[in-house]
């Protein structure tokens, strides 16, 4: 595999970012989804949503001003702007399951062609742990995921079916990974975007499930962050 | 995030004949009067909206507010708790001459359809009305020995509610016992408008005291100084 | 019919608001049933439960003070007490359906010895209005009736089968009558108290099922209000 | 109406053996902290209470909180949707060796199913899991053309909760996003215990703002000053 450059996880997280329009309601997921708030576009304010009850979340406090009552799911300090409010736990996930929210970015072990996400258990024991994933893949208006295009064995993540446990069956419709953007239409990987770098050929040569194309496929731009 | 439009007129202007259109309230308490009156002189200068579908606690009082839209011939069906009130006339003779449709629904079950609606809840059983008239061609399941109702979700292209304090963003308090359903109709309309008697910057509502998070509401109109349709009766006021 | 004595309306209500204790969350019903709560024993306190999202409210205000934001399901005025909650209506029927209430009293068309209540409509045709009466008699822990014995036409309102549309089944416990105190147990009246002047005959004259006796039966107080 | 009692040893007193406690917080934000250490006291003097079924967001962190009863054998099942922690041994360890069962529900279902057992909803219906393992051996129906899982309520002998402001009817606001699962629990629990960092007067708390209403309350006891979860652990303070 002749593949050297992909982009970083901030890198992902900065392409997503540019799909969230001005005045959506986000959520991102634990860890690495949380990222891409750091990125919205100029002139564009996304409100963030946050499981354990807050609407309208800004960035973590400085260090030694955090308030313990004032975190994120992932229990992370963090601040509010103007314009937040606070409600309980059934609330937020009507939030969720009721389609209220327009975007949900979250990581993932695995996603297949038919748009099924593994991101919640890699089945091989251990204690699980599922947390609000299954609820946000069902409640979102768009799903996406952002993801190494490959696992750090190399393996694909963008497969046929997934082999892990599912979060989702036919939930996500969009995967940024580290070297293209792929849309997922009616049971199949539609490439939309890559790096000019890779070539049709290695990108299909680490996925699983074959890339289809419909129209042009754009460059996945590299940004300088 | 401004989702603040200047009058009633503008906030009801898309409604379309045949929508479904969840409205606030419990008698006057909580009808956003307003949106409604700007509704009724659509209606009169135009025609339009009509063959509507109204969900409400009950079905108007006089000759004002919900019961003016039925006088007026605007609503064809009524999904309601308690079709009665001290004046009930537009109703009753709408509904007595077959000119409107009635699904009468238990007040809590009304509310927990509704909310379930805007929580994403297709389904869920209640003890209420098991046994009864109102139970019958509904699916019934035993849970622990005990028999129940499966309900249905209740969804609606637009929600017209009343609320006290608002902000650009959608988030509202509201007034006492005014709040009622308000805050279920906001979670379970496609398009959620409210009038606020008082439009205060983001930030001046405290975050604790947010009834309504703003991610449920898409249109905020002010409305200082609503009428209150027990008043608008006792003076004897008509919009027919 | 040899019966000239009977309770009053508010006599019936007296009788019931001697059996709700101190603390006790209480829905009195439109009508009739909100006169209970007038009469509540000195040194007791029930809070006062409204469908329409009102928990501790109080008495009616003077005329001309209403403030028609804060009514009772009845859409009558009311004012709140110390230690009042506002709420909206899905929280509301939370507490009735979830077996929060200790106690609802409501009035009735019909009682039949299996608990059966109809209430809310006479079947006979006009336009049918249920309100919150059937999530109550499923919701609290403890249902009581207050009734006339008879209807004004002098027919039985404690029937055997109710043959109007039902509210709700088996869901009764105790009916408050003109003429009596009766329990509703296994699927039979038990009589518990009576008015002195009723003989047993006469009682059960004017009740369509069978009145049964089950230890002591006191004398139902009328009391001077 | 006085529902306050004067310690948390006393507000816990009763709970027995085998019983089953939801207890408030996610994560530190919201654990009723000297609720859980007056059990854990008790636990140490007397061996009681024991073999509880215990429903929480997660299994605790470090070596106080929900983690200290674990780590003492205090816990024989747990219902929640992620047990893992920045420290999570207590959890881990027992969990790896077989002493402690795992209910694990999606976090929106966990707070559905318990806001359902508070209001009398024994079932109901949800898309979140359908077609993946935590889903199996539960009945699934289509509604509208799309297929969601049938979940039962959530109920339990006891719940402790913290939350800001309490009065003696039990009427409680909430801190920020402490607010989680506090206010759902109240209503789920045969026997609700608060602890109140300020117990006031009836009648202080503005009605608009009550979050929980005193009729979902059992017992209040003051704690000012609450310990916060996540300072214990970064001070390595351990119950254990």
């Amino acid at each position: 595999m002749s593949i050297e450059t992909k982009l970083t996880n901030a890198q992902i997280a900065w392409r997503a970012a540019q799909d969230i329009q001005d005045g959506a309601y986000v959520n991102l997921g634990i860890g690495f989804p949380e990222m891409v708030a750091k990125f919205q576009p100029e002139g564009r304010q996304a409100i963030f949503h946050t499981e354990n009850g807050v609407l309208n979340f800004g960035e973590a406090p400085a260090a030694g001003t955090e308030d313990w009552d004032l975190i994120n799911a992932g229990k992370k300090a963090v601040t509010l702007r103007p314009g937040a409010a606070f409600f309980h736990h059934a609330d937020s996930f009507a939030m969720v399951r009721g389609g209220h929210l327009d975007v949900a970015i979250l990581g993932a072990y695995q996603v297949a062609q038919s748009g099924d996400l593994a991101n919640w258990s890699t089945g091989k024991g251990g204690v699980p742990a599922v947390g609000g994933a299954m609820d946000l893949v069902h409640g979102a208006k768009r799903v996406a995921v952002i993801t190494d295009h490959v696992t750090k064995k190399g393996e694909p993540k963008l497969l046929k079916e997934c082999t892990m446990p599912l979060t989702g069956v036919g939930c996500v419709t969009r995967v940024y990974t580290s070297l293209a953007v792929v849309d997922i239409e009616d049971g199949q990987f539609v490439l939309r975007e890559k790096l000019p770098t890779v070539s049709m050929d290695d990108l299909q040569s680490v996925t699983d499930a074959e890339l289809h194309i419909d129209g042009d496929i754009a460059e996945l731009i590299v940004p300088e962050l | 995030m401004d989702k603040t439009i200047a009058t009633p007129a503008e906030a009801v202007a898309a409604i379309p004949d045949g929508a479904s259109v969840m409205i606030g309230g419990f008698g006057g308490s909580g009808a956003p009067l307003e949106l409604i009156k700007a509704l009724v002189e659509r209606f009169k200068e135009t025609g339009s909206p009509k063959n509507l579908t109204v969900v409400n606690n009950n079905t108007g009082n006089g000759k004002v507010g919900l019961a003016a839209m039925i006088e007026l011939g605007m609503v064809s069906k009524m999904i309601c708790s308690f079709p009665r009130s001290a004046d009930p006339r537009a109703f009753t003779e709408a509904y007595l001459a077959g000119e409107i449709e009635l699904e009468l629904v238990p007040q809590g079950t009304l509310a927990e359809r509704i909310r379930a609606g805007g929580a994403g809840i297709p389904a869920f059983y209640t003890p209420t009305s098991f046994g009864t008239d109102l139970a019958e061609g509904k699916p019934v399941a035993e849970f622990d020995g005990r028999k129940y109702v499966q309900e249905r979700w209740l969804k609606a292209d637009y929600a017209l509610v009343k609320a006290e304090l608002g902000d650009p963003h959608g988030n509202l308090t509201y007034r006492k016992a005014a709040r009622n359903f308000g805050p279920l109709m906001c979670t379970a309309a496609a398009q959620t408008i409210v009038q606020v008697s008082h439009l205060v910057d983001a930030g001046t509502i405290d975050p604790e005291v947010v009834v309504t998070p703003g991610i449920f509401v898409n249109t905020v109109v002010e409305v200082v100084n609503p009428a209150q349709e027990e008043l608008l009766n006792r003076a004897e006021e008509s919009w027919v």
